[in-house]
């Protein structure tokens, strides 16, 4: 374990709400970006979960206070997104490369 | 703070050494919990993705019935719910009460303005016949799948909406504590563990509002 | 291969598709027997060697030996790699069907199998196949999952309702194999049996064309054959014998007892309901399990089979 | 006054701690069964000793439900056509025999029952880390066997435990009450595996560093990382199949749409790390009860506690080895068959630093001893025929076929069920304070060793010459296996009846324990037998790994000198 830390991290009224504003802004950029910017697919995809996955970080290390928490909460976290992505990549495997049988008559 | 005297603080329960312990293994405890909740959406997403990855056109035709306005409110409604959750923490961990239970508030607030809007998207879809699964009668999407679309969508915002439901009552079970004036800066637990399921549920709608509302 | 562990498996009528399923498990088998009998062995003979002379027996510390773990370790690595290879290799094999294979359509229901050829022949529960050429069967389900396995060629592949998939073999020489149904489907799952049975070319052929495709004979005569090709008989006897459904022996005529109470005598109405919505009128004593024939069956062969139901006298 | 240089897991820093011996009394006069007494008091109990009882009691009753059915079907299968019972009838009956031993007995006998017994003692804690959460699991369990009871009284469950789609969305059975019992049950596992990962991390008594864990600990900390990731997508996979049948939402449903291999994935990626959650807690049990048998240091204690770990992880990642038949893609297959030889791998590196332990040991055969003797081989039997079954082209062959049951039968009842006995014989003294006739358990566990060989090896012949398995009727080459293995089941079911006699019997008229009957140097055994509501009277200090039996026994019952005893 890590050596234990006896000042719990109390985040500034300043700090969370600089957060916070970042996250409504982004909230703005995600939909803007969908709606009124023509990206080609499957960037648009792309640019709608790279905006989800900083605002999620931003959530997860500041109001969930990972950034100052001992690391094995952060690892649980990274460790259940992992089993998530496992879970998905290897199921996709199956569904995306089923063999088309075509009757010959 | 912490103080290691030899005398048991009465929030601290027998089997723990000290009131640290308690919180640190609680808050252990709360993430462990948390991993669980992001694989039980987990399943939900990946059928969502399964089947996107098989019919991308369906996909691109159901969203346009989701309304992106209201999405987006319900994304501010709801990260703004987050932040205030973070401050009422924050004022739990400052010793001030009067915050604290404010903040709690108007997280319950939030909270039920984003059910009110979910509500209004609901009667709205229902009007208009798409209702999940076989009780879908909506001829508006030329597409076999259709009907599994909205059963991916009331699956994944039903869900959770019931996560929010909870996450109202358990934040109110809070509040009610806090009047009773049974937190400080020595002991708020059960206001920091709440609060990380509220961020959860918090991030699972980030994702859900790109994934279902955004696709053009 | 050795012969140790040739008792356990059935007679290989089809090399093609079953020699290396049948060289990789007999390699199995034997290593595994002899890495069993290693164990047995050690485990017995330390019993007896360091058997506890005392309460105040010393033992050495033996913590840990890295050597002996990476050895055991690795071996083992080493043969699943061996058997991986051999098994994706005999599998590679049963996924690949020879490009001049004879293809006959599948179609299973609960609970039975119609095969369907190329003229149009149909026959339920019993295919037959030109021996020494290479067959494939293109399969897909009416109902629920369904799985199809010939032992005798080591072949087994489920059978979908949404989708075709597909299985060959070559028998090489004349005579009957077994069909088993091996993915669970309910009441009369393991009654879902069927023949492969294999011809000489000639044979074969001379036996195709005697197929009729559904067109001549007598109304009675189609009736019959479509009693059998959609397994009605799987559930309906036609000697009067207890099955799943009442029988269809003296069922013209007769008078029935609903689960509701009614009464009613079976005429043609009823019984072209109950084969298009079997649900609406359920036989006291029996319970709903039927799946409608609509859309499997036209008017025409309901008529020919109700023909059929009335020569089945008591 | 000694000393003892240690680092406790609360704080994590080395510290210098004034300890002295507690020598445990052998004749307790308070003990948690003694301490509060009345049907109350056990059922609002937050005792972790009392709730791993009333699992144990639970267990037991389902196995004794899910074993009469096995009874019932294995009768029916005495001739080839009927016997005495109906086709749907024995179709519900496997049924519930499959999905009673998995979710009912399986899953929560070593890690509900046993581990929650002995979890906080061999930390030297006081509880588990939530131990009013530890209830609510047991009531939680309670309520989703209710569910399941429900719809046994009304249409029973014919879809065979594993559910399959589209067959378990028309069948006529009461799908719903049991899809909603597993999704409540599944809530009562997380729970269980939250709350140990959490002890295990937070409660460790001064001194308990992580490579002087004891390996059942490891085992169960590895379970209780599957219980939590996989035990979520059962339930997610249940609610939808709920939905599907409630409102017909056509994700699995073929008719609707929706592709039915999609849900054998989602159900096997539970599925087969729950086999996991079966089988390891047994390497746990396993570690322990051979080494005090053998009054030797474990082999290669970082082999077994890292592969335990590397189990839970590549379990993970072969699901689909369930479903070569299936129609799943042809890469798909390839990869799973590949990682599912992997898996096999820390599984054999266990089996042999087992046995490399009893070299030059000081073996006694005592009941659980001849428990792991036979785990040994009958386990080593299940994973070769699981390297059998992960061969693709032979899979094709043994697919659901007997040869499939006789295997997971080696694995689960040989392996789980084996050593969940092993373990019930190990701590009975501890827990009961009692022991049991020694003779009476040998003969017990010969019956089970004979019956089991006997029901199970025909299995394995009849399922290679083409016996599918869920068959009510078969063809009559195979006769002669059904009725041997018919044969072997009742040796099983007399064996069980004379464990459940004599464990009985010794709790009334059994000769008393003593605080350490089996001399092992295990932290749970340095208490009294039974515990007190605290577990030891003192905080226990650990300076040795649990396996050294190079050091004296003194050494192992040390604790904090300075303490006032009265809490």
């Amino acid at each position: 374990m890590s050596t234990h830390n006896h000042e719990h991290h109390i985040s500034t009224a300043g700090q969370l709400w600089a957060v916070g504003t970042t996250l409504f802004i982004l909230t703005i950029i995600t939909v803007v970006v969908a709606k009124f910017v023509a990206i080609p697919p499957p960037f648009d995809v792309v640019t709608a979960i790279s905006i989800a996955l900083i605002k999620a970080f931003l959530v997860a290390a500041f109001f969930m206070n990972l950034y100052w928490d001992v690391k094995f909460n952060a690892m649980l976290l990274i460790m259940a997104v992992i089993f998530f992505l496992l879970m998905i990549s290897i199921t996709l495997l199956d569904t995306m490369y089923r063999n088309d049988v075509v009757p010959s008559f | 703070m912490a103080n290691h005297s030899t005398s048991h603080p009465t929030h601290v329960h027998h089997h723990f050494v000290d009131s640290d312990q308690q919180f640190d293994t609680a808050k252990l405890g709360m993430w462990v919990f948390l991993v669980n909740e992001i694989l039980f959406f987990g399943g939900l997403f990946c059928a969502y993705i399964i089947y996107r990855a098989w019919y991308p056109e369906l996909f691109q035709m159901a969203a346009l019935e989701l309304n992106t306005f209201w999405g987006a409110v319900n994304t501010v409604v709801l990260i703004g719910s987050s932040l205030t959750v973070a401050m009422a923490i924050r004022s739990a961990q400052k010793d001030q009460m009067k915050g604290l239970k404010i903040n709690l508030l108007i997280t319950i607030g939030l909270a039920l303005v984003f059910m009110v809007i979910k509500g209004f998207e609901y009667a709205h879809k229902f009007e208009l016949g798409i209702f999940p699964g076989e009780y879908y009668t909506y001829e508006g999407i030329d597409h076999p799948q259709a009907a599994i679309f909205f059963s991916i969508y009331y699956m994944l915002t039903g869900v959770h909406a019931v996560h929010v439901l909870i996450g109202i009552g358990l934040i109110y079970w809070i509040y009610l504590r806090a009047k009773k004036g049974e937190f400080s800066s020595e002991y708020y637990t059960p206001v920091e563990i709440t609060g990380l399921y509220w961020h959860l549920v918090d991030l699972i709608w980030i994702f859900l509002f790109p994934l279902l509302y955004l696709i053009e | 291969m050795g012969s140790l562990f040739d008792f356990m498996l059935p007679e290989l009528e089809s090399p093609l598709t079953g020699a290396s399923t049948d060289a990789v498990m007999a390699f199995i088998h034997i290593v595994s027997f002899i890495i069993l009998a290693g164990v047995t062995i050690a485990l017995i003979y330390f019993a007896i060697k360091y058997k506890r002379k005392s309460e105040d027996d010393e033992t050495p510390l033996i913590t840990h030996n890295n050597k002996l773990e990476i050895t055991w370790s690795v071996i083992p690595l080493l043969l699943v790699f061996i058997v991986f290879g051999w098994g994706y290799k005999g599998w590679l094999n049963l996924q690949t069907p020879p490009d001049n294979a004879y293809e006959i359509h599948v179609s299973a229901y609960k609970w039975g199998w119609t095969f369907s050829y190329e003229n149009g022949a149909q026959i339920g529960n019993e295919v037959h196949v030109p021996a020494g050429r290479p067959v494939k069967l293109v399969m897909q389900s009416q109902d629920v999952l369904h799985s199809f396995f010939v032992p005798d060629y080591r072949i087994k592949q489920d059978v979908l309702p949404n989708r075709y998939t597909t299985v060959w073999f070559q028998a090489e020489e004349e005579g009957e194999s077994q069909v088993f149904c091996t993915e669970y489907c309910g009441t009369s799952h393991s009654d879902m049996l069927a023949t492969v049975v294999a011809h000489t070319q000639e044979d074969f052929e001379a036996w195709l064309d005697e197929q009729n495709t559904g067109g001549g004979g007598t109304p009675v005569e189609r009736g019959e054959s479509l009693v059998s090709i959609q397994g009605c008989v799987t559930c309906h006897s036609v000697d009067g014998s207890q099955k799943i459904g009442p029988s269809f022996q003296g069922l013209f005529g007769r008078e029935e007892t609903m689960t509701n109470g009614t009464t009613l005598t079976a005429d043609e109405n009823y019984i072209r309901e109950s084969i298009l919505n079997p649900s609406a009128k359920i036989v006291e004593g029996y319970q709903n399990q039927m799946v409608s024939y609509e859309g499997r069956l036209s008017d025409d062969d309901i008529s020919d089979i109700i023909e059929y139901i009335k020569t089945l006298e008591d | 006054m000694l000393t003892a240089e240690v680092k406790p897991a609360s704080t994590g820093t080395k510290k210098t701690l004034k300890v002295k011996r507690y020598k445990p009394s052998e004749d307790p006069k308070n003990t948690y069964l003694t301490d509060e007494k009345g049907l109350w008091a056990w059922m609002t109990t937050v005792d972790h000793k009392k709730i791993g009882l009333m699992y144990l009691g639970s267990v037991t009753f389902f196995f004794l439900v899910g074993g009469i059915l096995a009874l019932l079907l294995r009768t029916e299968l005495l001739t080839p056509a009927k016997t005495f019972i109906e086709a749907d009838t024995y179709n519900q009956f496997f049924t519930l025999h499959g999905a009673i031993m998995v979710f009912f007995v399986l899953i929560p006998s070593i890690p509900a029952a046993l581990g929650n017994f002995v979890l906080p003692m061999q930390l030297g804690a006081k509880d588990v880390a939530f131990p009013r959460l530890n209830l609510a699991s047991f009531y939680i369990y309670v309520i989703g066997a209710i569910f399941t009871f429900i719809a046994l009284a009304n249409n029973g469950l014919d879809t065979g435990w594993t559910f399959y789609t589209p067959y378990s969305t028309q069948s006529s059975s009461s799908v719903i009450w049991v899809t909603i019992g597993v999704f409540i049950l599944g809530f009562s596992s997380i729970l269980t595996g939250t709350n140990f990962i959490a002890t295990i991390h937070k409660l460790r008594a001064p001194g308990i560093t992580w490579g002087k864990l004891p390996l059942n600990l490891w085992a169960l900390y590895a379970t209780s990382i599957i219980q939590v990731l996989a035990t979520p997508v059962l339930a997610i996979t249940v609610l939808l199949l709920t939905m599907e049948r409630a409102l017909g939402i056509g994700i699995f449903d073929p008719a609707l749409g929706g592709d039915p291999v999609l849900f054998q994935h989602f159900f096997w990626f539970y599925s087969h790390p729950a086999v996991y959650i079966m089988a390891v807690p047994a390497f746990g049990i396993i570690s322990e009860v051979i080494t005090t048998f053998s009054k030797k240091h474990i082999f290669g204690y970082w082999a077994i506690a890292l592969s335990s770990l590397a189990i839970a992880f590549i379990g993970f990642l072969v699901w689909g080895h369930h479903m070569f038949t299936s129609g799943q893609s042809a890469v798909a297959t390839t990869v799973f068959s590949f990682l599912t030889f992997l898996v096999g791998i820390p599984t054999g590196i266990k089996v042999l630093n087992w046995v490399a332990t009893l070299y030059k040991g000081s073996i006694e055969m005592k009941t659980p001893m001849i428990y792991v003797f036979s785990f040994l081989f009958i386990f080593s039997i299940g994973g070769f025929t699981g390297i059998m079954l992960g061969t693709l082209s032979a899979d094709i062959h043994l697919h659901d076929t007997y040869y499939v049951v006789a295997h997971f039968h080696y694995v689960m009842m040989g392996g789980t069920l084996i050593s969940f006995l092993a373990g019930l014989h190990y701590w009975w003294p501890k827990m009961t304070g009692k022991m049991y006739n020694e003779f009476q358990a040998k003969v017990g566990a010969a019956l089970i060793f004979i019956g089991f060989n006997t029901t199970f090896l025909p299995q394995f012949i009849m399922g290679s010459q083409g016996m599918p398995r869920r068959y009510y009727n078969y063809i009559d080459q195979f006769t002669i296996f059904h009725q041997t293995s018919t044969i072997g089941s009742y040796i099983l079911g007399v064996g069980f009846l004379l464990i459940a006699y004599y464990l009985a019997k010794s709790l009334k008229s059994g000769e008393k324990a003593g605080s350490n009957p089996w001399g092992s140097r295990g932290l749970e055994w340095q208490t009294t037998s039974p515990p007190d509501f605290h577990n030891f009277d003192h905080t226990p200090v650990v300076i040795n790994g649990p396996y050294d039996y190079h050091r004296p026994m003194e050494e192992f019952q040390l604790g904090l000198a300075n303490e006032d005893k009265d809490h």
